[in-house]
């Protein structure tokens, strides 16, 4: 480039940080992430990290066979509080599951050079995350053994699902999301297999990667289809993205329950599903870059950027809560305002301050630059962004039902430890998932970085 | 299992960089050539333009399957409220149409999704774990860091010393001719 | 020509020993120019050391068949869910129980002519037909076969006042509420339901009984009404006018509208 | 166990069943011939099954299988202890039997709810010989009474195929006139508890009735032979004159024999005051209906005491509003703890329980009665009350409380005469009591005899001393001292653990037997099924030590009738009886003589200082005296006011709790209906002590703390065992009602409480509308301003999508809430017809009763917390909670047209009918529990875990075929009872015929006493729905939000006095 070298400590050069390494080959590129998982042994790390998750998908197990044994009642829901932790982890983990496709999809479309690095390893959350959010809807029945009635098959009672009902949009809206992001996942996995079949030295690792490549060959043909495919998957996953979360607002807002029952839910709903998202792929890819030596692929600018977006979609979730005051308050509607107020000295407020505290307050760090760039300060905050969207949801989905319409019905809720349990489970599930995928499939998608060295190099010479 | 009797698949050429293959395809493009293709690994912008391959059918299947998907959708969740069995539900219309809208479009969406993937695999006739390519030892760095172009004995304009002189004049690192054992 | 021919098989022979073509051989015989170039450039067309491919070529056929065969197996698996539910073997049609006294509804109704009502006798009035006391077997088993081996149950069921326990072959599930009165007094027969029983030595259920089949009827009642007089006549069939008939009737019962008879509160409660 | 013995009483019973088998039937509510033989159904039908369940054994009766089953310990030890009772398990027991067993019988329970898997062999049991006029499947009305202190409650009551399954009131009956109580309603349920004594033991080894007989003959011999001295029958209060002539039978034969009575929970008061004012006993009957302006002076006649349905009714009758002319009665309650009676009135004056007669003095000296005493504080009430009463000579009403002394009822009975009110309003007959003594009088006497060894056999039924004596006397040492006591109960309870013979007592249910109710009228009880158990009526008993031993009850009976019905043709005369529930015209005719009674002639009043606690002892609005404290329904009944259930707290009022910090808070667990923390306090009265849970109450009088009894007991049953604290424990004979100089000590222990509802304050938000009837005048429309609700004709959907026919009925509910007092008849009734599990008190903690109609109680006047007024927690003080207005609103699933349910619920398990029904499908539903979130009126229940009680056999007896029975994971809701509406219409359809109005009546419908619920077509604008919804008061819940409820409700009015509001 022409320009002329600006000082080396002029603010261009953050512009200017690659998001590869300089120095990088395809060869580099590949033989590090490859390694990873067809040479490097297992760790000793390794073992005790999938050990500790492994107890906690048990954790699962029992709860949930307690669960079918005994009925929700094992739960601290109740009549109002039909609805407690079940739902309030379903939205939670859907909500994380937005940006390993939001990543994928928009960022492509956007041709965000930085996506590469991360995307891999973000769908692969997506899906996870996706899985564990899927559990719920399923369990949190009265007769779980009865929810096949939620889906549309020829019955030998002639009856079939209620479509107007939001949780049937749930269904298809979730089902539809875990099918394409699975998809969009094993597109991109496809010429990495590849590369595993070809480069694996194991005669068993080279017939099951094989096996899964399907015998890609990286012909010109292929690619040019592939590419199409992968566009155009990227397209429709896009809306598809945006339209998950905001099904799942429905769930709420087209009920008549206050502080349920607002038009500013769809956005809000995804663009704090895109905060934890994003939250939670720090979470993950902290550690990860560190335990792997991905430093050069995941460099300071993926972090930045995800924490700029994530300063953005908070900042979002501020103007949600904030209209959820305003229009109550302007709207004069009693039930509202009656439920802000709660908000704010029922017996829940600790809750709701708990909250700002941790997605409004604390995220403004991330004006600073200093903070963005601190990484030990990174993960803490994402950490926080999780605890505080957790905390969202439990004020949107409990408190509002706490107290509603009839006085004399009010109840208050209290988890119980089959609660916990089962969301501990859940938590263990996702992280024992992460576990063998970063040891059984590339975590960072190989052709895309040989595509972004092919890039770079030619912006060098 | 029967012995295979083997035949000329093609006469193959490999290169070091993109950039390389690139050039070399549209020589052999202008060659003359038809029945070719170019291995990567990873899409080298360009090299369609450079072989010359049409525009694909990835856009219209997906289309297509998206068509299928919300129609199909809408339909059916007409006719079980309307047709099938029209119940008072909250005193809603039994053509409840907005309440249709979000499950039509996750259907559009999947089956639009479902006929890309799926369609763009077929068209690419995978899975096809064997393949004469795979014959070439060298080919296993086609996943990593070399760049193949492969003329096939199909093409009329085949003709192996000739087109394997023609590849040479391209300096390649090898030029090697493909068996399909 | 010689030194040509010569280095041909060194530098040619082997490369095209599996696959050589005479014709081809010829012809890069009779251009020693270019056998030249290959022979000083010798080497830079590799011989092809072969290696074994991961997969053998029956692979593609195989993978293709197994795609093929998961859809098969697939569309197979749910035909036989779905097909189950509704065969006899799940909805226990056609199957015969084994009763304490093998009692023959073709002997009493089919040749006996004896009316239904005559043991079902709140058939008219109430939800449910009645099974007959041990005192209306008796009534005539008092006096006829009134010492036959096979009766003896019901003497002794009689003489010790204990109940004949017969195993029930209609069942409706307990959140059904099927009322035979308001069938029967709305133009409903019998074999309707039960099927033509004074053909069955031993008793079967008929139909599925299955909501879908209820619905059938409640949906459009008209295929299925009749005249008063013929409720009890086990042998009445639906004419080629029923569809008219059915009408006629309908207006003279004053059946309730399809919406109300599908109403889920129609049958449950 | 001698066999043969049980086959002869079987024959005997079965020989009554011949000797009638040829009777015709009168009506649909036949005669005793077919409730007679329903026991024979019933062994035939039920029980077999029930045995099968039980176990595969064959038997001929089911109580004599039991006596084979009982001595097999493993079996007895099954049957008392494994079953759940009504109460479920808590689910934090770890699994144990039950939970694998649930997981089985589940599985079959939900091949059953869900229609999948194969249905279970099923057989069928038929009759050997059918009863004449049963018709199977179609359920049986017998009229019958359930007997109750001083009174008879007459009942109808529902049988299918010879089990009774619901209790409704008998509109020919004077006691009910179709009307029944929470009481009469659960009685069914105190038949089939599992925990009912079930033979007679002795030293609780079982024996044979036999045995028994032969050994009270042996004990007679000796009786007679000291003329019957140390002989004497402990009874609660009887009015059966059966029963009697009993007693009085064995009295002449053993002629130094003693007959006792100890009814705990009634004052002598009454008796006593009728013997100041016309100088002896005698029975009081109000005409309520003739009264305009009525006093209650502590008492809570429309809700407790003889008559109290039949008052309920009157009462409200002259409260129904048709226009804007009509008039109201006007009620005047001076109490100290709020009742249903004070919470209707229109003045309610909190006093201190012995500040009443006080009251009384001063109202009578006003009234020109003489004695000049006066009660500082409330001239002015008084005042006002004087001159309403003035102005109304002859058409108003003083009513003196159960628990109010005999100087209350004097003054009341001198006044009423002074008002002229005698023989208009209230008029005076002889005791329905067949013998009226002072309770505590006998019971001393009969302590001291025990005391000095002159008791040597004791019969006691009808009361349980060792529970319930005063603690002074000591009952249980003193008991000790007699050779021979025989209990008759229908439990094993606290007293049968003192005595050497314990004889299982039959439910009133299961045998013959007569009863006089409050105005003297006679009934026949006739049972409606065979003595389940090897159970006997207490009569039987008694005639065991007669010189005619085991005259059967319905021999005796039809005998005492006949010697009492000469000539008449007698059989004519029993079916009509039979038919009728009650003996044609034997009311007593009322008595001359006005009340010769001034004053003066009273003794000085002793008065309490104002610093010293007053602790009043009540019977607890739900399980009475401890007499229920077994029954699942009552227990988990909210009591009216409170709106606690399973427990009895003391109860204080705002100022006393603030005074002593006791103040109760909300738990994270259910909270606002759920679990309450409430400080423990330490009762010291009396000598004695006792710890109870304490509980704030708006508008108790202060310095008034309520002791309620019938709690902690200590053999009461699986449910009522162990439950509250044990108000008798603190009771003295000298201080039976009214006690002082006790303590009440905050401990800092904290003890949880279920309340069904915490929060009084409606937030602003309008849903009860009340109002003055000078308002109403003033402006009829009231209830309707600042309304939100839209205009029906706005909406976004074109009217065909509608699809309620108008030629079709359309089923809607209207609620009076003038006519609620929270008497809570309903919620039993509609338990009981809808097979309602009861959930036990850990569930209610968690916010999960199950009750399809539920009664909020609301105070008024108490600004909501946005105008910053009062946050609606009772534990808070406010000076508006020191005598709040209170109202009542039953709310059971308002059968939105635009159901919020509806919409949200994924497989369409709860959908419209045709005619506007919101159908809860049980089997569709998956339990997502999203329709009850959305319900705006949280009328929905939901079976978090197992709550019915599959295994024990009793309750399969009990459920109502009609109606499924619900199970795990699945939502329910009230349904208009809409069994009761298809098998209406199934019949008007084979009549070919519209349905007519009052044809179809709901549970809550017909129990309730005052008329407040109506149910009917709201498309026929003469049916009584529709003319009550034509009303201005008409309005709906929470209107704005537009889910046109088919449930609405007629705005509270209520007539205070107009110069009261200025004093």
């Amino acid at each position: 480039m022409s320009v002329a070298q600006p000082p080396i400590n002029h603010p261009e050069i953050r512009r200017l940080e690659p998001v590869l390494a300089p120095g990088h080959t395809y060869e580099t590129v590949t033989a590090t992430i490859s390694d990873v998982v067809i040479k490097r042994p297992l760790g000793l790390g390794w073992f005790a990290g999938f050990t500790l998750a492994f107890t906690f998908l048990m954790v699962l197990t029992v709860a949930v066979a307690w669960l079918i044994i005994k009925g929700v009642g094992i739960w601290g829901i109740n009549v109002p509080i039909g609805w407690g932790f079940a739902i309030v982890n379903f939205v939670w983990w859907i909500g994380i599951g937005h940006a390993g496709t939001l990543i994928s999809a928009i960022l492509f479309l956007l041709n965000q050079k930085w996506r590469t690095s991360i995307n891999r390893f973000a769908e692969a959350m997506t899906l996870f995350a996706v899985a564990c959010a899927g559990i719920f809807p399923l369990i949190h029945t009265g007769r779980p053994w009865m929810a096949y009635y939620m889906f549309p098959y020829p019955s030998t009672m002639g009856i079939w699902p209620q479509f107007r009902s939001p949780l049937i949009w749930d269904v298809f809206a979730v089902s539809t999301y875990g099918t394409v992001s699975l998809l969009f996942w094993f597109v991109g996995l496809i010429p990495d297999l590849a590369t595993l079949r070809d480069r694996a030295p194991h005669k068993w690792q080279q017939m099951i990667f094989g096996a899964l490549a399907m015998g890609w060959r990286g012909s010109a043909r292929h690619w040019h289809r592939y590419q199409s495919a992968y566009m155009l998957l990227a397209g429709l996953a896009t809306p598809l993205v945006l339209s998950v979360h905001t099904v799942v607002s429905f769930d709420f807002s087209i009920a008549i329950v206050p502080g349920w029952h607002t038009t500013i839910f769809p956005p809000y709903f995804v663009a704090g599903a895109i905060y934890s998202g994003f939250a939670m792929v720090l979470t993950i890819a902290i550690p990860l870059r560190k335990a792997y030596g991905l430093e050069d692929f995941i460099t300071m600018r993926h972090l930045e950027n995800m924490a700029k977006v994530m300063l953005a979609t908070g900042l979002i979730v501020a103007y949600g809560y904030f209209f959820e005051f305003f229009m109550a308050e302007y709207s004069g509607n009693k039930f509202d305002v009656f439920l802000v107020d709660q908000r704010l000295h029922g017996p829940y407020s600790p809750y709701y301050f708990a909250l700002i505290l941790c997605n409004i307050l604390t995220p403004q760090l991330l004006w600073i630059q200093k903070v963005r760039r601190n990484i030990a300060a990174l993960f803490v905050m994402s950490l926080i962004i999780n605890t505080g969207m957790w905390l969202e949801r439990f004020v949107i989905v409990v408190i509002s039902l706490t107290r509603d319409f009839m006085p004399s019905a009010w109840g208050r809720y209290s988890a119980t430890v089959w609660d916990y349990a089962t969301f501990a489970g859940t938590l263990g599930l996702f992280t024992t998932l992460l576990f063998l995928f970063c040891r059984a499939l590339p975590a960072i998608a190989m052709a895309e970085m040989r595509e972004l060295v092919a890039h770079t190099s030619k912006d060098h010479d | 299992m029967e012995h295979h009797e083997p035949q000329l698949y093609g006469v193959m050429a490999e290169f070091e960089t993109a950039n390389q293959l690139l050039h070399a395809a549209e020589k052999v493009r202008d060659a003359g050539y038809k029945h070719m293709d170019a291995y990567a690994p990873f899409p080298v912008e360009g090299l369609t333009e450079a072989l010359g391959l049409g525009r694909n059918k990835v856009a219209l299947t997906t289309l297509l399957g998206g068509l299928c998907g919300g129609l199909g959708g809408f339909g059916f969740e007409y006719w079980v409220n309307v047709v099938s069995y029209p119940m008072n539900i909250a005193g809603r219309p039994l053509n409840s149409w907005p309440a249709f809208i979000p499950v039509t479009f996750e259907l559009t969406v999947l089956g639009a999704a479902l006929s890309a993937v799926f369609g763009m695999i077929a068209m690419n006739g995978l899975p096809r774990p064997h393949h004469p390519v795979f014959n070439i030892h060298r080919f296993a760095r086609a996943s990593t860091d070399r760049f193949f172009i492969c003329i096939e004995a199909t093409d009329p304009k085949f003709h192996l010393a000739d087109t394997a002189r023609f590849l040479e004049g391209l300096h390649p690192q090898h030029v090697t001719e493909v068996q399909d054992e | 020509m010689f030194l040509v021919c010569g280095c041909i098989p060194e530098s040619f022979g082997g490369h095209y020993r599996v696959t050589v073509d005479p014709a081809k051989l010829l012809i890069a015989c009779e251009e020693p120019a270019s056998a030249a170039i290959l022979v000083v450039r010798g080497g830079t067309i590799k011989r092809n050391e072969l290696m074994p491919q991961l997969f053998h070529r029956s692979a593609n056929s195989a993978a293709r068949i197994s795609i093929l065969a998961v859809v098969i197996l697939a569309t197979l698996g749910l035909t036989v869910v779905f097909g189950g539910v509704r065969s006899p073997n799940f909805t226990n049609q056609y199957l015969i129980r084994n009763q304490p006294i093998q009692f023959s509804h073709k002997h009493h109704v089919g040749d006996d002519g004896i009316d239904c009502r005559y043991c079902h006798t709140s058939v008219e009035v109430s939800a449910t037909a009645g099974i007959p006391p041990t005192r209306t077997c008796m009534n005539c088993h008092s006096v006829l076969y009134n010492n036959v081996g096979y009766l003896a149950p019901v003497r002794e069921s009689y003489s010790t006042d204990t109940s004949i326990q017969w195993v029930k072959v209609h069942r409706l599930a307990d959140y059904v509420y099927f009322n035979h009165s308001i069938h029967v007094n709305k133009g409903i027969g019998c074999s309707t339901c039960h099927g033509q029983v004074n053909q069955m030595p031993l008793m079967f259920q008929a139909n599925t009984l299955q909501m879908q089949w209820c619905l059938d009827c409640h949906r459009n009642p008209e295929q299925n009404l009749r005249e008063k007089k013929d409720i009890f006549n086990m042998d009445w069939k639906p004419g080629p006018d029923q569809a008219e008939k059915g009408k006629l009737l309908a207006a003279q019962y004053n059946i309730r509208g399809v919406r109300e008879l599908t109403s889920c509160s129609t049958c449950h409660r | 166990m001698n066999q043969r013995e049980f086959m002869d009483e079987h024959n005997h019973e079965h020989h009554h069943v011949q000797e009638r088998g040829e009777l015709r039937i009168l009506s649909a509510r036949a005669g005793a011939d077919v409730a007679a033989e329903a026991p024979l159904a019933k062994h035939a039908l039920d029980l077999a099954a029930v045995r099968g369940k039980l176990q595969a054994r064959a038997g001929k009766q089911y109580w004599r299988t039991l006596e084979e089953l009982a001595e097999d310990p493993h079996f007895t030890e099954l049957l008392q202890r494994e079953f759940p009772r009504q109460a479920p398990s808590e689910w934090d027991e770890g699994v144990d039997r039950r939970d694998f067993l649930k997981l089985m019988a589940a599985s079959l329970a939900f091949a059953g709810l869900s229609g999948c898997g194969l249905p279970p062999r099923e057989n069928i049991v038929p009759y050997v010989k059918q009863p004449e006029g049963l018709v199977l499947g179609k359920p049986l009305f017998f009229a019958t009474v359930m007997p109750f202190g001083a009174d008879a409650i007459g009942l109808l009551v529902e049988s299918h195929e010879g089990r009774p399954t619901k209790i409704e009131g008998n509109p020919d009956h004077p006691s009910s006139l179709g009307g029944t109580n929470a009481f009469a309603q659960a009685s069914v349920l105190d038949l089939y508890d599992p925990d009912r004594a079930q033979l007679t033991t002795n030293f609780g080894d079982m024996r044979s009735w036999s045995q028994f007989l032969d050994s009270a003959q042996a004990a007679a011999a000796a009786i007679k032979s000291t003329e019957g001295a140390g002989f004497r029958i402990l009874t609660g209060t009887i009015t059966s004159p059966l029963l009697a002539e009993e007693i009085q039978g064995l009295l002449k034969l053993y002629p130094k024999a003693k007959w006792h009575q100890w009814e705990p929970a009634v004052s002598d008061g009454g008796r006593e005051g009728a013997k100041l004012a016309f100088g002896r006993y005698l029975n009081t009957v109000y005409r309520v209906e003739k009264a305009d302006v009525i006093l209650s002076l502590d008492s809570d006649f429309l809700a407790v005491g003889p008559g109290n349905v039949r008052y309920m009714k009157e009462f409200f009758r002259r409260r129904k509003l048709t226009g804007p002319d009509s008039e109201m009665n006007r009620l005047y309650v001076v109490e100290p703890t709020p009742t249903v009676t004070g919470a209707t009135a229109d003045h309610r004056l909190p006093l201190r329980a012995s500040d009443v007669e006080l009251f009384a003095r001063a109202l009578a000296a006003k009234l020109g009665l003489g004695g000049g005493a006066s009660l500082p504080g409330a001239e002015k009430w008084i005042a006002a009350v004087a001159a309403d009463l003035q102005k109304h000579r002859g058409s108003s009403l003083v009513v003196a409380g159960e628990q109010q002394g005999a100087e209350v009822h004097a003054l009341a009975h001198a006044i009423n005469a002074a008002l002229g009110n005698s023989g208009v309003t209230v008029y005076q007959t002889e005791p329905v009591e067949a013998q009226p003594v002072n309770h505590l009088q006998s019971i001393t006497e009969l302590c001291a005899d025990m005391d000095a060894g002159k008791v040597d056999t004791l019969i006691i039924f009808g009361t349980n001393p060792i529970y319930t004596a005063p603690h002074d006397f000591d009952f249980a040492t003193k008991i000790t001292k007699v050779r021979n006591t025989i209990r008759v109960s229908t439990h094993f309870d606290e007293t049968a653990e003192y005595s050497q013979w314990h004889i299982a007592e039959s439910h009133f249910l299961e045998t013959w037997g007569d009863a006089r109710a409050f105005d003297g009228t006679l009934s026949v009880i006739q049972p409606l099924i065979a003595p389940l158990y090897a159970t006997h009526s207490a009569r039987e008993v008694l005639a065991a030590f007669s010189d005619k031993p085991g005259v059967s009850d319905y021999d005796a009976l039809r005998d005492r009738l006949k010697a009492a019905n000469s000539g008449a043709d007698f059989e004519k005369f029993w079916r009509k009886t039979l038919n009728d529930g009650v003996v044609a015209n034997s009311a007593f005719t009322p008595v001359a003589g006005a009340a010769k009674f001034s004053a003066d002639s009273l003794p000085p009043a002793k008065t309490i200082p104002a610093d010293q606690l007053e602790f009043i002892f009540r019977p607890d609005p739900s399980i009475y005296d401890g007499r229920f404290a077994n029954n699942g329904w009552l227990q988990e009944l909210p009591k009216p006011v409170t709106k606690l259930v399973w427990d009895n707290a003391a109860l204080v009022s705002s100022k006393t709790s603030e005074k002593l910090d006791l103040a109760h808070k909300a738990a994270s667990r259910g909270g606002e209906h759920g679990q309450i923390y409430s400080p423990v306090v330490d009762v010291s009265l009396s000598n004695s002590k006792v710890t109870a849970a304490a509980w704030t109450l708006p508008g108790q009088a202060d310095g008034v703390v309520v002791l309620p009894l019938g709690y902690g007991r200590t053999h009461a049953g699986y449910t009522g065992t162990n439950r509250g604290f044990n108000a008798y424990a603190v009771r003295v004979s000298s201080a039976l009602f009214t006690a002082t100089g006790g303590t009440l000590k905050k401990t800092d222990a904290e003890y949880s409480l279920a309340c069904t509802q915490y929060h009084f304050n409606m937030e602003g938000r309008k849903i009860l509308a009340s109002g003055t009837l000078e308002e109403y005048k003033k402006n009829p429309n009231f209830a309707h301003e600042e309304d939100e609700q839209p205009d029906k004709s706005v909406s976004l959907y074109k009217p065909q999508d509608f699809p309620y026919a108008p030629d079709k009925p359309a089923w809607a509910m209207a609620i009076d809430l003038s006519s609620c007092n929270g008497c809570n008849a309903c919620v039993v009734a509609c338990q009981s017809e809808n097979n309602i599990p009861v959930v036990g008190k850990d569930q209610v903690m968690r916010g999960r009763e199950m009750h399809w109609i539920r009664i909020d109680r609301y105070y008024t006047h108490t600004p909501s917390e946005t105008d910053g007024g009062h946050s609606g927690d009772p534990s808070e003080y406010s000076p508006a909670l020191d005598n709040p207005e209170t109202f009542f609103q039953p709310v059971p699933c308002q059968q939105c047209e635009n159901a919020p349910c509806e919409q949200v619920c994924p497989v369409g398990a709860t959908v419209h009918s045709s005619e506007g029904l919101n159908d809860m499908v049980y089997n569709r539903c998956i339990g997502t529990r999203y329709c009850s979130n959305n319900c705006p009126y949280k009328v929905r229940r939901f079976n978090f875990l197992r709550f019915q009680d599959w295994e024990t056999p009793q309750f399969k007896l009990l459920r109502n075929p009609e109606v499924t029975v619900r199970s795990r994971g699945v939502m329910e809701k009230c349904t208009y009872c809409v069994q009761r509406i298809s098998n209406v219409r199934i019949e008007a359809e084979k009549q070919n015929r519209a349905i007519r109005d009052g044809e179809i009546v709901t549970a809550c419908e017909s129990a309730c006493p005052a008329e407040a619920i109506v149910f009917g077509d709201q498309n026929d604008p003469n049916s009584r729905v529709s003319k009550l919804k034509a009303q201005q008061r008409n309005y709906t819940i929470l209107g704005e939000l537009n889910a046109r409820p088919r449930t609405t409700y007629l705005a509270a009015v209520r007539n205070p006095n107009p110069e009261m509001e200025k004093a």
